[in-house]
């Protein structure tokens, strides 16, 4: 049996991780090929809904990643997230999901290495915890 | 060594003779070492096999991070192997690159059996350089962590594998290489390779090499491309040639030359970047380890006029040392010891004295006040001793890992010449010579300068003045405003609402970019398969003009409503496919991009994996783009007249300049005549006298056709946004609205009446202002006065107003100087903390020690004290130098006190723009648009940003005018379809959006329900993701589309 | 038909003998409170003959919360893609053990919904043909009970095959009722003795004193008479809406409440159609596809469940009201809107119009 | 605390015939022993329908989102901070409410007189001198009321209003105690025993939204459960979109929840819901030092932030 791939979901601000993301691709840092990326404009628009769906769907981890404190495009919507993912986090790992699960970063748009880093250090993470087995929508568990 | 050298070279040349047709190796060419494919046995007598330690090479080169050899054989022996399978070769190579050879093969990236394997045992020195276990041929199992490759400078700076040429990388500052064709830095926009004509072997004429024209798929490479000369003719000229950086090299006693670890600022710099040599490690250069301590060197070729000739301040060196200090703690833990050797901290920008403290008092940043007289090597180790001189007078010495020149600004020759050229003038310095009334206009009329050409400065200012730069063009030229502009015309766009979506897919190779990792067939044939898809279609470049035309035609013939391109990055390539669409007849809303490459192709090595990963992306970009809806970009005609709030020197000079350009102004006053603090200063710090320059201005204001005058009057009321403001003055007479497309604020900033220091008790004891009048009027006091004291930072730099307020100490060394003048006989005392005279107001600095002013230096903690004693003002102070408490009773004493910003609660809530906690206006990026505000259509200049001098205020409010020009001189204004709409039924009107958005975007309407201004909106989501109810969607990335990503990941 | 008297231990036995050939639901303590669950020959113990009432309504044995109906698959390469399969289930012989009358009498006011001759819902049906149903009389009935306002009773015996009274001696009086009753008891003998005069007795006396016991609302008949208009104009309305938070306890614990909504549920490739409980309670309940909301208020949407259960059910079946008195929402509305005042407010105001 | 009912009584009495409010919100007698009635009293001749005792567990807050006029609402201390919250979220006016404080000793919990008595066929219950008497069916007992009250209760640290125009008694003295052992004990938990604990608390849900409606701050005209693009919250009660629904819920909560306690009171089959609300509100407090519906001038901590807030979590 072939060795198991974690699958997991990025949500990347558009101005700086998503473009740390394309500079880690133009200065050819090899990065591990189990993260999808999903562009969202700012880690302000990140409702914490979605991370629910992504383990919902069976992600078998969340990376949510914006710019550096300060530095938002759109001066404060990081901030903001930054609450949201701090209790929402919490919450989850409360009942019982596994932190390993669940990451966030600030990655500027000139930070290619530490995006290729930090997305090795996710990967490697959730597969110290194996495959998602909790929270995942199936069909519905009724008569 | 040469025994075991020829033996290598016997080796090579008997698998020559035995047929194989080459044998890859090292040799020396033009200068330079790099990989060589040896054809004949003749050649072989070039072949290099101790390349240890590559003289030629930047120091950084050969060793980038630790466990890395240095050139590493195995990616050139990988294109060979890939590309001419047929080839039978052999090749020299150490136990690393077999390894690396061996993983390749067994990946199935390489078959290895015509490869012939002479092996070399690295000697114990270059094993222990590159940390190798295992450097005998002996042990071949690699251990497949592919360090080897991944890390090769080669691969993080440029992908250009087959030019053998290798040159100090510019960029990096010389630490690590590139090639003849090379990218400058990879955040380079556009992304394009260029050549070097002066390395480029073909250029040269060195050898007929055409590796890069080979491999480029794009054919973009032209070996016989020439320079041409072309001529331009234009209105205006405005010139920003820079600066160089102080070459320390002379400064013998630092050992810049001579020793790996001291190194400039812009080295240092360069160790911290991500995207630098060493990917933001900090190493000192001789044995690439972490520094434990490290030293920076303020003033190196800077208020320098025995080793260097540059008297002036380079402005910028105080503030850069301080965050690289706090950079490299971050960098290497809290643990590092940094020290940071200054004369006078000289923290003068906004923010930048706060950023000090903090650097002191959080961060454990060591400041040492004291210009290091030299460094010696500890002999045996690689440290470096340095000593200097305390403010007591006793010699120290330290011992640091590395030192840090932190070196200043200078002009070029090839500047100074340029300059003659065009027929600038220039001062002693090099730098442009300006009027403080004219910051940005050279002596030539029509040429206009900016940034550190004009002297020394940082980048909010050198923005700053290119804005202005831009605004005295955009005067000189406003006649023929828009006269080259060529409109783009597009077809009527076709309704494609409650059309089921027609999704087409185009997947691009990028050459062999994306398809020399992922299989395009594969991922084509799976597009084919997805829901809504249409069309699928794969192109060697999708970017390219013919594949644009290609996509056209293609929507139009299997009349497809939506388009998926599967390439690059939209952050760069999206507004040309979205282009393609508009002329399609297509909402370019109706486009959407899977990153197969950036984020995929280049960043994976597994073939397999990374097509699963573009199908899968592929997947999530046809879900995205199936639910995709067409949007429209409102477009609301623009009030092309102006508000200036404000009629101080910077409204004045921001209104004149609008009315210059030929746009309306209203221009509102509270006082009743224009002016502003203006009125009361003396002079400029060059000398030039302020007040003739007020009154031609304000008879210029009043004068202007474009300028309607608003005295004693305030603002009431302000609605609108970017383009259509509304907003209500009022005054005695009564109220009346004004219509205006921007606004610029203006408001100014007063003088701080001091508490301190016996102000108000004495009528001997005045403020800057006050001594400015009395100098203005030749007073009688200044000519009797045996003894003048300044005090500096009167209630700046002080808890309660931790900022400093920037012009103090050049007026009071334009003060001290014009009473040295009319009353040489005066002794003057000025008491400082540090002198911030920076720029070239150094050399007022310089001037008044000349002329005998006397500077004490005293701490926040050890302040003069000031009293009264038998009729005259008596000061003590402890003497910095002699460390004695000196008695001084001057007939005057001046404050030097801070400057303060107004009360401007009210008129920030108005526009919608924020004040920071010491109650100056907020700009929307402290760097790069120092004269915006976040909100659209809002500016602000002069001492409501932050204090500033005369020829400052002047430039920033040109800037503003230059920025709120980019607005008004459009008929209308077009604002983004990405925006947020709340769906009225489910909002619960709780606030959270209004509160919230940083925009002032969403607003409660008649009903107590929440309403985005789509003019206002700038489509981050923020309000979408924090509405609880769901009742806002933010189009373009609305839940139902993400959701839809998700579902496909 | 016959009436046995067993012992606990007899029972006991019974029921057990039951598992083994039947499935058999009977109320069971879970946390804290009572529900009926599948149980096994091991739990015959457990089962609770002194409950009050379950949380939950048996309602479920026969219209789960939510069931799935038919499978389905999205997929182009499935032959089949996008025809609705029918979910198998399990509709072999069962016994429900322990039923109150009341919950029994409510089977049959939902057999007016679900099986009717022009309709007769499959999944209903086929549950109701494999259920047997051993009643439980009540000899205590609770303060919130009024079985006897809404034709039934702590004894009733309505849509019961047998039903159990215990005697208050640890005995328990065995009532077949039913054909299907008399066929259970064959197929599983009860053992037991048959009833002698003296336990019909203590069966009689103590089926007067549960009914005494239980507090009469009074005549309904003015519900059947008055026009159905006057009610729903009536200002009562207003008064009784106020404290509702529209939440769904009265609707989900509600022996008798019926509505149900259907939903497709998709995984990746395949999907299944699913029937779940709807409440009237929720606004989501009559919101159009266009937006609108013909109930879009909360007095509209209390007003519906009174004046269903006890108005239009009564005018449009002829079988009284929709209603059989277990007490469960009296009890466990958060706020305290107890069904019984609200028909005490109807005939109040149907007084006044008279 | 009973004669809290005459005080009620006369102080609506007065705001109504002085016109000073349209309405009142208070409490009336309920129907059945432990509860009570949330009612609406508009003219002085009704006040007499107004009660207090011990089983005023409804959050009254509830009551007014979106109420027009001049309210006049009878509040404990929980209830003061909840129309603090919806004050600052727009939902309710302060100065169109007329409050009505009630210094709180706690609320009781029937489950726990339920759970004592062993039945939940009460037929009377009265309370005097901290002690409650409780009969029924072959049962007359007398109980400590401490041992009986609301568990919210047990923990409050704002009996008495923050807010209020009128208090009905004097202030009572506030508790000090530690609010969170209980979550304390959870986060100390191996993932796999807190998911399998919260799996066995969630699994009793139906899914009848009791919690949510009962909350004066679920005021939404549409629940995220019940958005239908995309619908993506299933409906029925399989685990995991009834957990999703829980969490969310909860989520919802952060910085608004004043530990009312009108959640779990209102569940119909017993689930602990505070458990999740309370984790946020621990961690909101930690964090960010807020305390819900204290200062009628605070934004929610969701509608704010600090340049310098916690980040440890964050790479």
């Amino acid at each position: 049996m072939a060795e198991w791939e974690p699958k997991i979901l990025a949500f990347l601000c558009n101005w700086c991780s998503y473009g740390a993301a394309d500079l880690a691709g133009v200065s050819r840092l090899k990065q591990p090929p189990n993260i999808r990326i999903i562009r969202i404009p700012c880690s302000g628009r990140m409702n914490p809904k979605f991370i629910l769906q992504a383990l919902r769907k069976g992600a078998d981890g969340v990376w949510v990643s914006g710019c550096h404190p300060g530095d938002c495009h759109y001066i404060e919507g990081n901030y903001y997230a930054r609450r949201k993912f701090a209790l929402f986090k919490n919450l989850l790992e409360y009942v019982g999901i596994e932190p390993e699960r669940l990451h966030f970063s600030w990655i500027s748009s000139a930070e290619a290495t530490k995006f290729a880093a930090v997305a090795k250090d996710v990967v490697e993470s959730v597969k110290k915890v194996g495959p998602s087995s909790r929270l995942i929508k199936r069909e519905a568990e009724v008569e | 060594m040469a025994d075991w050298m020829e033996q290598v070279r016997e080796e090579a040349r008997k698998l020559l003779q035995e047929g194989y047709d080459g044998v890859l190796g090292f040799r020396f060419r033009a200068g330079q070492i790099g990989p060589y494919l040896f054809r004949t046995p003749e050649e072989i007598d070039h072949l290099e096999v101790d390349t240890r330690i590559p003289t030629q090479m930047p120091p950084l080169f050969s060793q980038i991070q630790e466990g890395v050899p240095k050139y590493n054989l195995a990616k050139t022996l990988r294109l060979i192997l890939r590309k001419r399978p047929d080839m039978r070769i052999g090749a020299v190579l150490r136990g690393c690159e077999v390894r690396a050879i061996r993983a390749l093969q067994e990946k199935g990236e390489i078959d290895a059996s015509n490869l012939k394997i002479i092996n070399l045992v690295c000697p114990p020195e270059q094993a222990a350089i590159c940390n190798c276990e295992k450097p005998s041929y002996d042990v071949f199992k690699c251990t497949g962590c592919w360090s080897c490759i991944e890390a090769c400078p080669e691969d993080a700076i440029t992908r250009i594998n087959v030019c053998p040429i290798l040159s100090p990388s510019e960029y990096n500052e010389g630490l690590s290489y590139r090639k003849a064709i090379y990218i400058k830095y990879p955040q380079g926009v556009p992304l394009k390779a260029v050549r070097d004509a002066e390395t480029c072997l073909k250029i040269t004429g060195k050898l007929d090499c055409k590796g890069c024209e080979r491999v480029c798929q794009a054919e973009a490479i032209f070996h016989d491309d020439e320079e041409k000369i072309e001529e331009l003719n234009v209105g205006s000229v405005i010139l920003a040639p820079g600066f160089r950086s102080f070459d320390p090299k002379a400064f013998d006693v630092y050992l810049y030359s001579n020793h790996p670890n001291v190194i400039t600022s812009l080295e240092f710099e360069r160790l911290l970047a991500a995207s630098g040599p060493t990917m933001g490690h900090v190493v000192r250069l001789s044995d690439h380890k972490e520094p434990k301590k490290i030293a920076w060197f303020q003033c190196v070729g800077s208020r320098d006029i025995n080793r260097c000739d540059n008297g002036y301040c380079s402005a910028v060196c105080c503030m850069y040392a301080i965050k690289q200090a706090v950079i490299a703690k971050e960098h290497v833990g809290k643990d590092l010891d940094t020290a940071i050797f200054f004369m006078d901290m000289r923290t003068h920008g906004k923010d930048f004295e706060r950023y000090y403290e903090k650097a002191r008092e959080e961060h454990g940043v060591r400041f040492i006040r004291s210009r290091v007289h030299s460094v010696e090597v500890v002999s045996g180790t690689d440290q470096l001793e340095i000593t200097y001189v305390t403010d007591d007078g006793s010699v120290s010495q330290e011992r640091f890992d590395l030192v840090v020149l932190s070196v200043g600004l200078e002009i070029t020759d090839e500047i100074r010449d340029l300059a003659k050229r065009i027929g600038v003038e220039l001062n002693q310095n090099g730098f442009c010579n300006f009027s403080a009334f004219k910051p940005v206009a050279t002596n030539r009329p029509g040429v206009y300068v900016c940034g550190a050409f004009q002297g020394p400065k940082d980048i909010p200012q050198s923005v700053m003045e290119a804005s202005a730069a831009a605004a005295d063009a955009g005067a000189l030229l406003s006649p023929v405003r828009g006269s080259l502009i060529k409109e783009r015309e597009f077809p009527p766009q076709v309704n494609v609402v409650n059309e089921p979506p027609r999704v087409g897919v185009f997947i691009c190779h990028c050459g062999i970019n994306i398809a020399g990792m992922v299989d395009v067939q594969a991922v084509k044939d799976f597009a084919k398969t997805l829901p809504y898809v249409e069309y699928v279609a794969d192109n060697l470049y999708t970017c390219s003009q013919d594949t644009q035309a290609l996509m056209r035609e293609a929507i139009k013939e299997h009349n497809l409503n939506r388009v998926v391109v599967a390439a690059c990055t939209p952050r760069t390539h999206e507004p040309l496919f979205q282009e393609t669409l508009e002329a399609a007849g297509l909402n370019k809303y109706l486009f959407e991009m899977a990153n197969i490459r950036n984020q995929d192709s280049w960043v994976h090595d597994d073939p397999e994996a990374a097509t699963k990963k573009a199908k899968d992306l592929v997947r999530m970009a046809v879900a995205k783009a199936a639910l995709l809806k067409p949007l429209d970009e409102p477009e609301l005609s623009v009030n092309q007249e102006a508000l200036v709030v404000g009629g101080g020197v910077a409204g004045m000079t921001a209104a004149k300049s609008l009315a210059d350009q030929g746009f309306k102004v209203h221009l509102v006053e509270r006082s009743s005549r224009l002016g502003g603090a203006a009125l009361k200063l003396n002079s400029a710090w060059t000398g030039e006298k302020v007040e003739d320059f007020v009154r031609e201005l304000v008879s210029d204001v009043e004068a202007h056709p474009n300028i309607s005058i608003y005295l004693s009057s305030e603002i009431e009321s302000v609605d609108g946004f970017v383009g259509n403001f509304r907003t209500v003055i009022k005054n005695g007479a009564g109220s009346k609205e004004i219509n205006h497309g921007v606004a610029i604020l203006a408001v100014g900033g007063k003088e701080y009446k001091p508490t301190e220091y016996g102000y108000g008790t004495d009528p001997r004891i005045l403020t800057h202002l006050e001594m400015d009048e009395l100098l203005k009027n030749g007073d009688a006091r200044i000519k009797d006065a045996k003894c003048v004291v300044f005090i500096q930072c009167v209630g700046s730099r002080e808890p309660e107003r931790p900022y400093c307020s920037r012009v103090c100490c050049t007026h009071t060394l334009v003060s001290a100087l014009e009473i040295k003048e009319k009353n040489p006989e005066c002794s003057v005392f000025v008491l400082y903390r540090d002198m911030r005279s920076y720029g070239e107001r150094e050399e007022l600095y310089q001037k008044a020690r000349e002329k005998g002013v006397i500077f004490i230096r005293f701490d926040r903690d050890r302040k003069p004290i000031v009293s009264s004693e038998n009729g005259s003002i008596k000061i003590e102070v402890v003497d910095h130098v002699l460390q004695r408490p000196v008695a001084l009773t001057p007939d005057l004493l001046v404050l030097a006190s801070a400057i303060v910003p107004g009360d401007f609660e009210k008129i920030a809530q108005f526009f919608k723009v924020p004040l920071n906690e010491d109650g100056f206006f907020v700009e929307a990026h402290a760097k790069l648009r120092p004269v915006d505000f976040a909100t659209d259509g809002v500016y602000v200049c002069g001492l409501a940003h932050y204090p500033k001098s005369i020829d400052e205020s002047i430039a920033q409010a040109k800037a503003a005018a230059a920025r709120a020009v980019t607005v008004l001189s459009k008929e209308t204004v077009r604002f983004a379809g990405t925006v947020a709409v709340t769906d009225q039924r489910l909002c619960s009107s709780c606030g959270t959006c209004v509160n919230i958005c940083p925009f002032s975007a969403p607003s409660f309407n008649d009903k107590g329900k929440a309403e985005v201004n789509p003019a206002l909106c700038k489509g981050c989501g923020l309000c979408v993701a924090s509405c609880r109810s769901g009742a806002i969607q933010l189009l373009g990335f609305d839940d139902a589309e993400i959701f839809s990503m998700i579902e496909c990941a | 038909m016959k009436r046995l008297v067993l012992t606990k231990d007899e029972l006991t036995a019974w029921v057990r003998r039951m598992t083994e050939g039947v499935r058999v639901f009977a109320p069971v303590a879970v946390g804290d409170y009572d529900e009926f669950r599948l149980v096994d020959s091991d739990q015959a113990d457990l089962i609770r003959w002194s409950y009050q009432n379950t949380r939950l309504s048996p309602k479920g044995l026969f219209h789960p919360q939510a069931e799935r109906m038919f499978k389905f698959s999205t997929s182009k390469e499935d032959p089949e893609w996008n025809i609705l399969k029918e979910v198998p289930k399990d509709f072999s012989p069962r016994v429900i053990v322990g039923m109150r009358p009341c919950d029994a009498a409510a089977l049959k006011i939902m057999d007016v919904n679900f099986d009717t001759p022009e309709y007769k819902d499959p999944w209903w049906v086929r549950r109701r043909e494999a259920t047997t149903i051993v009643g439980l009389a009540c000899t205590s009935p609770s303060s919130t009970c009024f079985c006897t306002s809404v034709n039934s009773g702590p004894f009733d015996t309505k849509g019961l095959d047998v039903l159990l009274v215990p005697l208050g001696d640890g005995r328990f009086l065995l009532d077949v009722v039913s054909e299907r009753g008399e066929e259970l008891c064959q197929q599983f003998g009860p053992g037991g003795k048959e009833a002698d005069s003296e336990a019909i007795a203590t069966y009689e006396g103590l089926k007067k004193k549960a009914e005494a016991a239980l507090v009469p609302i009074g005549d309904l008949s003015p519900l059947k008479e008055r026009d159905m208009l006057e009610f729903f104009n009536s200002p009562i309305w207003d008064e009784v809406q106020f404290a509702c938070i529209n939440c769904g306890v009265c609707t989900y614990l509600c022996p008798t409440c019926w509505c149900f909504d259907i939903q497709d549920e998709v995984y990746e490739s395949e999907g299944c159609r699913l029937r779940l409980w709807d409440s009237c309670m929720f606004p989501l309940f009559t919101l159009h596809g266009s937006g609108h909301n013909p109930r879009a208020e909360k007095l509209q949407r209390v007003r519906q469940r009174f004046m269903h259960k006890l108005k239009y059910y009564v005018d449009k079946y002829g079988q009284g009201v929709a209603c059989v008195g277990c007490g469960r929402c009296v009890q466990f509305c958060p706020v305290n809107i107890d069904i019984r005042e609200v028909i005490r407010l109807m005939l109040v105001q149907c007084e006044c119009a008279v | 605390m009973f004669d809290y009912t005459e005080k009620i009584r006369e102080i609506a009495r007065r705001l109504l015939q002085e016109k000073k409010v349209d309405g009142i919100i208070g409490f009336k007698k309920g129907t059945i022993p432990m509860m009570n009635q949330p009612v609406f009293i508009t003219s002085p001749d009704r006040v007499e329908l107004l009660h207090w005792d011990s089983w005023c567990g409804v959050n009254l807050a509830n009551y007014l989102p979106k109420r027009e006029g001049r309210i006049g609402i009878v509040a404990k201390g929980c209830d003061t901070r909840s129309i603090v919250v919806l004050s600052q979220e727009n939902q309710v006016q302060r100065d169109q409410l007329y409050i009505i404080g009630v210094p709180c000793r706690g609320m009781l919990d029937r489950r726990k007189v339920w759970e004592v008595v062993g039945s939940t066929d009460v037929k009377g219950i009265e309370e005097g001198n901290g002690k409650v008497r409780v009969w029924g069916n072959g049962f007359d007992l007398k109980l400590e009321r401490s041992e009986l009250l609301q568990n919210n209760c047990v923990i409050c640290v704002h009996r008495n209003p923050v807010v209020f125009d009128e208090l009905v008694a004097d202030e009572v003295e506030e508790q000090s105690v530690d609010r969170y052992g209980d979550i304390r004990n959870i986060e100390a938990m191996s993932s796999d025993e807190k998911w399998n604990l919260f799996q066995e608390i969630f699994s009793r849900c139906i899914r009848c939204y009791a919690c949510r409606n009962a909350c004066p701050f679920c005021y939404c005209p549409q629940c995220f459960v019940d958005e239908s693009r995309p619908q993506w919250v299933g409906k029925t009660i399989d685990r995991t979109d009834t957990l999703t629904f829980h969490l969310l819920r909860a989520f919802h909560m952060a910085g608004r929840c004043t530990d009312c306690g009108a959640c779990e009171r209102a569940c119909p089959v017993g689930i602990p819901v505070r458990l999740l609300t309370k984790k946020l509100e621990k961690d909101v407090k930690e964090l960010y030092g807020y305390e819900a519906g204290v200062q009628l001038d605070e934004r929610p901590p969701l509608d704010t932030y600090k340049p310098d807030d916690p980040e440890d979590f964050i790479k």
